[in-house]
């Protein structure tokens, strides 16, 4: 399952007739300490029956991202810019009103921790009827068909039943399970899963992601999946994102990326990644140093206070200038592509075989 | 839920032996006594005694409070009449049996508990969510600001200010008085509202800044994000998702501040001449009569057990989490 | 006893002042002048201070005189602090459940007052005020034709008989006990144990019915005012049938022009219009009300609030035996609409700070004491001028033999006390003496007396030991012969007016005795003997007498250091019609008033 | 199951609503390595100016309460001379014959900076702030009393449960539901009315001692609930697991692990309770069972301004409005407390 194999080749994504296109987006938060640039200059695409991955370690910006899209980022703290184009309509500009309709309809999220992402207070049911009720203009009895449908392909057992429960009543899988029935009520275009299976056992993970990939497969679904779990984003993803500091430092396909990774961020990541056909023996090599502020993020390349390399670019470019990410498989690097290759090469792919 | 009733009314009756044991024990620790006050000038030592005799005070105290927590159950016999269970004994002063006593005043204590805590509620909860709901506005500053303001207030200083604003010198108002809730309900409105309005006046600012923090801490909770995720509207996910949690920690206040409730009540009575039970607390104090101590503080008890237990069910009710067990 | 039952003594909740900060908050007191006043009432108590006149029958009948505008109906709301204590007639002496007693119950003779300060002794159930003979040792009432209880029931000799027998029974011991004493001396409680309930009566020789209608006291000694002491509360009539004993005592049945309707201990009293009560049988009561409703628990802060604003049902309300909050007199003083609204005038109290003689035994201590305390302080407590004047004697400005130039103390000179006397007086004296406990009830008011007394004392050097003592149980306490306090602050006032109502109970060494008035524990044979002469004299002899009593106690014992005269100080609501000052109750007359409209 | 990144683990509420821990958490390390939480909270507590000036209000009202003595050596006056009776002032009358203060604003003046009492002329400037000092440290020693007390009850709760925790819980709920007030009414008199001599006068200190135990009896519960709830849910924490696997002494495990974590609930409790006590002493004062005459004391003074308030409102506003300052500041200084030590709470 933490093969590489299962990748896709399709091209890097283009812009025009993607399905979601986010260009040059830039959230910022305001709070006591200072502005926080959690999201710098973002732009990807993802195509409808495609899954794109989005790596990176915790604050890099992920979730902001896409909670972004969505329109979850508190207006009140943040500035958004840039543009969010879902489906030919533009989300940055969009009024709640309209985002409300889109939202759970055309675009849902399943959120990572089960736990905590469904209500206590209200039953299974009711919480997976709701969405319908609204959006379709379903009955109830209309809804709880639906719901229980809906549960039983996620593969909760006597859904019938179940559908009068509280969530404190399932285990955890099957709150996962039902976060999933949930987001996919109304057929949506696009899925966001923010770390799906982070909360749960591998034999759940395995189910799950099976479950969402045959869903993909049936509905034609264009699927965002957030994770730090390279295993898990071979197997689930078609593109890939590497994030950092809020901004992109590495764009291709899943193949490309994990197989000849560019940035030496990238490198770090899949340096620190144990692997079930590795050498036991061999040590794990941690990215050295602590992510950056993201108040006063360091100038220049955000990942040079932790780069290994950056003595290989000349002068001070690294510490000076922001390197640009280009379309396509890109890598947003001053290395140039032969020192990429040496170095990948020579150093890192000893220490991933 | 049954189980759930008896085991807690098992331990209610528990507590109130307790709290009864804990009058009693320390009533009869006071140097000075009620057969003595009673006796008054000239008193003879066979007239001490007879007055020892007639209110029972010459019994073993142990024995005196087993009758007495036993009366209750049992009701009791007095050589002026028989006191129905439940009895807490005859008044020492009065001579009226306790239990009617406290029957007669209670009303006005709970009616205006009740009516100063819809009140409360009400307005401070509703105070609290709108001030969430539209956190950083101009309302939300206005109701944050007075309720910081109005919860540093006291009774004793907020009453006297209402009553000469409101009766004293614009006559707007007539002076707070009790009248039965059950023979005119207006009549009652009218004669506690400056009373119900001065001691709620504090509770509600502080129930807005917890209604408040406590809705703002909701909001920020996943499962709230979850339902906006749904695209569920703005408003449906604030009245449904966000309001249901946020009343938890507000039962859960509520069941403490029970007692200084109930000390509200008695403050507002003593600051307004109103003969509830704060009124009877004293005047057993001052007579040192204790049967009526006793049934004052049992009384009270009582009334916050049962309240208590009413916060449990409704906390259960609210979040279905809580199994009541 | 007319024991001063302060005005707030019993209530040791704090009395709340309704605020208004806006009102007064930014003008200036310059200082109001409150002597032209008290000059006044110095000469009204001069008029109070004379002597009762003894009514006739035709006085004796009724009905009673029509106060000018009165109309029937409606019902007057009163306002009381503290619940009453007692309402068996039997055990009351005290004020608060003496006025209510004047709307209840009739005894044989009651008080007339003209309104200008002539009090006279009229018959109530009896036709007059009672016929004496054998020089005042034996004394005839008949009983009137038509008065009934409550029941309607006639009153009878028997019942009269009863009200005094039961008199001598155990459970009646907070009354008045002059009639018991002078039928059968001190210890009269021996002479008929079981009150009359029993087959034992009283002898003919001592009290005789020999009809329904007439009653014969026989005394051993000549009782010229017994038509006054059978005019206290405590001797109205008990109807024999009706006694329930010491249940009576919530339930009274009466005889007046108004009975219970309800009454809640503490709480409320309800009273309705008796109509067993015949106006024509009666000449001092007015039945104008359809009825009275008692309020207890209203603090003196908060009726004098309600009465000042005269606010919906404050309109039809009185205060009882309160006054005036301190604190708001210059309030009902400077607003001419409320100041008409006010009854005025000295109560028969002085209040004095008693030395227990078995303690501090060295008079030079306390006179020195006496020439330190700071009356003016002591009385801005009381609310100034208007709550009292400085006493430099022991005698009211309501008793008969007041003198007001007698100042022996120089208090009139220096109110503020006379610290360089003081301290001349105390060289020499071993500080052990100097250490004084003083004890005082645990109250708001009475711990700022201490306050005031305290820091008096403590100038010219002698240390106070401040004991707060429950203010329940202060009477109690302080009355117990070896309680261990070395001074008090007590009030007394007479009973009636007579020397011997004051000078008898409080310095009368043979009445030392526990829970007795005599808290100074005096007992010289001198006062004794002069006391003795005095009650045996014809009242002109008997003035001089007193007067020489007096000066003595005061000069040559000093039991007591005068500290000031109270003074009442009431407030009524603008509807109640044919309010008087009743100097014999010192509060408001309840016997005529009426609502306007 | 801990995947191998679960240990970048905190970030799981990423912000939906950014201000919000993670982000501020993450950033931080970076620029102060190695902070410890205390000095976490001190930073961010230092920005709060709300916090920092009611703070400053706070103390300056404690200092002054302490150096009373030197504050009224200043103004001349003390809270036990009857400026208005005593007739070694006879000649600077403050008081009208009807005991009210002369001039404005209750008597205000040059000597007498607050004004002074009606009926007796005490100072009330000197009144004030001896009452405040009586008042205030009685507060502090009741709430330091009923907090060690609270946070003892909860540590043993908490952290044995079980049977253990079920009594404490009981006996808890027990003094719970005690009618507080009540109690302070009826019994007030009776704990002081123990053990004194009737020789002797009631030391001030035994009726200090008095409301401290009637207080301290009847005010710990709220503090143990909240320490009780805290350590339930640290004990399943991994860090206390851990410690407890590794063989550590129960006593090691609580000192080491479970009290730096309930320190700033404590904290935040202890500036909630403070105020609260200072009015539930004065509410004692107000019932007639507190201090006595001549004990300054904030609450009977607040108590006693009231009964003057249509006369002589100045009485009433110095107090008053000295102890809603103070109440107020310190109820927004344990806002400020509280969201330093947990910024998620927001304001």
């Amino acid at each position: 399952m933490t093969t590489l194999t299962k990748t896709s080749d399709a091209p890097a994504p283009t812009g025009p007739e993607s399905f979601l296109s986010v260009r040059d987006l830039k959230v910022q938060f305001s709070t006591e300490d200072g502005i926080v640039k959690a999201v710098d200059g973002l732009s990807f695409d993802v195509e409808r029956g495609k899954t794109l991955g989005i790596v990176g370690e915790s604050g890099s910006g992920k979730s902001v991202t896409n909670l972004t899209i969505l329109g979850l980022h508190n207006p009140r703290t943040t500035t958004v810019d840039g543009e969010i184009v879902l489906d030919g309509k533009e989300l940055v500009t969009a009024t709640e009103k309209e985002l409300e309709k889109l939202r759970g309809n055309n675009m849902a999220m399943i959120f990572q921790d089960p736990l905590t992402a469904l209500s206590p207070y209200y039953t299974v049911g009711r919480q997976l009827s709701e969405p319908f009720m609204k959006h379709n203009g379903a009955s109830k009895k209309e809804a709880k068909d639906r719901a229980v449908q809906m549960l039983e392909k996620v593969g909760i057992p006597q859904p019938e039943m179940r559908f009068d429960d509280y969530p404190h009543q399932f285990s955890g899988g099957m709150r996962q399970r039902a976060m999933i029935a949930m987001a996919l009520m109304c057929d949506p275009d696009l899925l966001i899963a923010d770390e799906p299976t982070t909360a749960l056992d591998v034999t759940v993970q395995a189910q799950i992601l099976d479950l969402l990939k045959d869903l993909q497969q049936e509905f034609g679904t264009a699927i965002i999946f957030i994770t730090h779990d390279l295993g898990v984003i071979s197997n689930m993803a078609d593109d890939l994102l590497v994030m950092y500091a809020g901004r992109a430092v590495e764009r291709g396909s899943v193949r490309d990326v994990l197989r000849s990774p560019m940035h030496p961020y990238s490198w770090g990541l899949l340096s620190s990644m144990p692997r079930l056909d590795g050498n036991i023996h061999e040590e794990l090599t941690p990215i050295p140093g602590t992510p950056p502020s993201l108040l006063n993020p360091p100038s220049g390349c955000p990942f040079h206070p932790r780069c290994a390399f950056k003595d290989e670019v000349e002068g001070s470019r690294c510490t000076d200038e922001r390197p640009s990410l280009a379309e396509g498989r890109a890598a947003a690097c001053h290395l140039t592509a032969e020192q990429k290759q040496t170095i990948f090469i020579d150093q890192i792919q000893p220490r991933l075989r | 839920m049954l189980q759930f009733i008896i085991r807690r009314t098992v331990g209610a009756a528990l507590t109130l032996f307790l709290i009864g044991a804990t009058t009693f024990f320390l009533f009869v620790a006071a140097p000075s006594d009620y057969a003595s006050l009673a006796c008054g000038k000239d008193c003879s030592p066979a007239r001490l005694e007879s007055i020892r005799e007639a209110l029972g005070l010459n019994l073993p105290i142990a024995q005196q409070f087993w009758d007495f927590m036993s009366g209750i159950v049992t009701g009791r016999d007095f050589p002026d009449g028989h006191c129905a269970a439940p009895c807490l004994g005859q008044s020492f002063y009065s001579g009226d049996m306790v239990w009617d006593t406290i029957l007669d005043r209670f009303p006005l204590t709970i009616t205006m508990t009740a009516g100063s805590m819809v009140v409360f509620l009400v307005v401070g909860l509703g105070a609290g969510m709108l001030a969430a709901y539209k956190r950083g506005s101009t309302v939300d500053k206005v109701a944050t600001g007075a309720s910081m303001v109005l919860s540093s207030f006291q009774i004793y200083f907020l009453g006297p200010i209402a009553l000469t604003v409101l009766v004293y010198s614009t006559g707007w108002m007539e002076d707070p008085k009790y009248v039965p809730i059950t023979e005119d309900p207006v009549g009652w409105f009218v004669g506690l509202s400056i009373p119900m309005v001065v001691m709620s006046t504090i509770f509600t600012a502080q129930y807005t800044r917890m209604a408040r923090a406590s809705m703002i801490e909701q909001l920020a909770e996943d499962h709230v994000r979850t339902a906006r995720a749904k695209g569920m509207s703005q408003k449906y996910v604030f009245f449904r998702y966000a309001w249901r949690g946020s009343l938890i920690p507000i039962v859960t206040i509520l069941g403490i501040d029970l007692s200084a409730l109930l000390g509200g009540a008695v403050v507002t009575e003593l600051t307004f001449s109103l003969q509830g039970i704060g009124r009877l607390a004293v005047d057993g104090a001052l007579h040192k009569d204790l049967p009526l101590t006793m049934g004052v503080m049992l009384f009270g008890a009582f009334f916050i057990l049962i309240l208590n237990i009413l916060a449990d069910i409704v906390y259960a009710y609210v979040d279905p989490r809580v199994r009541l067990s | 006893m007319k024991s001063f039952n302060s005005r707030r003594g019993q209530a040791i909740v704090v009395a709340i002042a309704a605020g208004s900060l806006a009102l007064t908050g930014c003008s200036e007191n310059k200082g109001g002048n409150s002597d032209k006043d008290s000059k006044k009432d110095q000469k009204e108590a001069a008029v109070q201070s004379k002597a009762v006149t003894y009514g006739d029958a035709k006085a004796s009948t009724g009905p009673a005189p029509e106060v000018p505008g009165a109309k029937p109906g409606g019902t007057i709301q009163v306002y009381q602090e503290a619940g009453l204590s007692h309402l068996d007639p039997g055990q009351i002496y005290v004020s608060d459940a003496g006025q209510v007693a004047n709307l209840l119950f009739r005894g044989l003779t009651n008080f007339q007052e003209d309104g200008k300060g002539g009090v006279s002794v009229v018959g109530d159930l009896a036709t007059d005020s009672g016929t004496s003979s054998d020089g005042g040792k034996t004394w005839k009432f008949t009983l009137k034709d038509g008065v009934k209880d409550e029941n309607g029931k006639a009153i009878t000799s028997a019942d009269i008989r009863h009200t005094v027998e039961r008199q001598y029974a155990e459970f009646i011991f907070d009354g008045p006990t002059y009639l018991q004493t002078w039928l059968s001396g001190p210890k009269y409680r021996k002479a008929l144990p079981d009150g009359g309930f029993g087959k034992k009566h009283l002898p003919d020789d001592v009290l005789e019915t020999p009809d329904d209608k007439t009653v014969i006291f026989h005394f051993k000694t000549a009782q010229p005012d017994l038509p006054q002491t059978l005019a206290m509360p405590g001797y109205t009539v008990v109807p024999e049938e009706t006694d329930t004993k010491a249940k009576y005592d919530k339930a009274p049945v009466s005889s007046g022009p108004y009975k219970i309707a309800e009454y809640k201990v503490g709480k409320t009293l309800k009273l309705v219009k008796n109509e067993n009560w015949d106006p024509k049988t009666d000449s001092v009561r007015n039945q104008y009300v359809d009825g009275w409703n008692f309020d207890f628990g209203v603090t003196e802060s908060t009726q004098t609030s309600r009465l000042i604003a005269d606010q919906g049902a404050a309109k039809n309300a009185i205060q009882l035996t309160g006054a005036v909050e301190s604190t708001k007199i210059q309030d009902v003083i400077t607003t001419p609409e409320v100041n008409k609204r006010t009854i005025k005038g000295y109560q028969p109290y002085v209040m004095t700070l008693n030395f227990n003689l078995d303690r501090v035994k060295n008079k030079k201590v306390r006179d020195a004491v006496t020439y330190a305390v700071n009356s003016k302080s002591l009385i801005a407590g009381e609310g100034g001028a208007y709550g009292g004047d400085v006493a430099p004697n022991l005698f009211a400005p309501t008793l008969p033999g007041y003198e007001a130039k007698y100042d022996p103390y120089g208090r009139l000179k220096t109110p503020s006390g006379n610290i360089a006397k003081a301290k001349e007086l105390l060289k020499g004296v071993p500080a052990a003496e100097k250490k004084l406990v003083f004890a005082y009830r645990s109250s708001e008011i009475e711990q700022k007396r201490k306050v005031a007394l305290e820091d008096a004392l403590s100038k010219v050097g002698i240390t106070v030991v401040a004991k707060e003592v429950d203010a329940a149980s202060f009477t109690e306490q302080i009355g117990k012969l070896d309680n261990p306090y070395d001074m008090y602050v007590t009030g007394w006032g007479q009973d009636w007016p007579s020397p011997g109502t004051v000078v008898t109970p409080i310095y009368d060494g043979d009445q030392i005795a526990d829970g007795s008035p005599n808290y100074s524990h005096i007992n010289d044979p001198k006062v004794q003997e002069l006391i003795k002469k005095a009650l045996s004299e014809e009242p002109t002899e008997a003035a001089k007498t007193w007067k020489e009593a007096h000066h003595y106690i005061l000069e040559k014992v000093n039991p007591a250091a005068p500290l000031w005269y109270s003074k009442q100080f009431q407030l009524y609501g603008s509807n109640i019609g044919g309010a008087r000052y009743s100097t014999e109750s010192s509060y408001i007359d309840v016997t005529r008033l009426f609502l306007k409209s | 199951m801990t995947s191998p990144t679960k240990a970048e683990g905190s970030g799981s509420t990423v912000a939906l609503d950014p201000d919000l821990a993670s982000t501020t958490e993450v950033a931080k390390p970076k620029k102060l390595e190695g902070r410890s939480p205390g000095q976490l909270m001190w930073q961010r507590f230092r920005r709060d100016r709300t916090g920092m000036f009611c703070a400053g209000v706070v103390i300056s009202y404690f200092v002054i309460a302490l150096l009373a003595p030197v504050i009224t050596a200043l103004s001349g006056t003390n809270p036990y001379t009857l400026y208005g009776q005593d007739p070694t002032y006879a000649d600077q009358p403050v008081l009208d014959d009807f005991g009210l203060p002369l001039g404005y604003l209750g008597g205000v003046s040059g000597e007498h900076w607050f004004g002074v009492e009606p009926q007796y002329g005490r100072d009330l400037f000197a009144m004030l702030l001896y009452g405040m000092r009586t008042s205030l440290f009685m507060a502090l020693g009741v709430t330091t009393l009923l907090v060690i007390t609270g946070v003892t009850i909860g540590l043993i709760g908490g952290y044995f449960g079980g049977r253990t925790d079920y009594w404490v819980g009981r006996i808890t709920d027990f003094f719970l539901s005690f009618p507080q007030q009540l109690f302070f009414i009826a019994f007030m008199p009776v704990v002081t009315a123990f053990f004194v001599d009737p020789r002797e006068e009631t030391p001030t200190y035994f009726r200090a001692l008095a409301i401290l135990i009637v207080l301290w009896l009847l005010g710990w519960m709220g503090m143990a609930r909240l320490v009780r709830s805290t350590v339930l849910s640290l004990r399943e924490r991994e860090f206390v697991e851990a410690a407890k696997v590794s063989g550590a002494s129960p006593w090691r495990i609580v000192r080491k692990e479970i009290l730096p974590n309930v320190v700033s609930p404590i904290l935040v409790q202890f500036t909630y309770q403070l105020p609260s006590t200072i009015l539930t002493i004065a509410f004692l004062s107000f019932a007639g069972v507190g201090f006595v005459e001549p004990t300054p004391d904030w609450g009977r003074l607040f108590a006693a301004g009231a009964k003057y308030a249509e006369q002589d409102p100045a009485f009433m506003f110095f107090p008053g409005l000295a102890l809603v300052v103070f109440v107020l500041c310190f109820n927004l200084l344990g806002d400020s407390v509280r969201d330093a030590f947990d910024p998620k709470s927001g304001r």
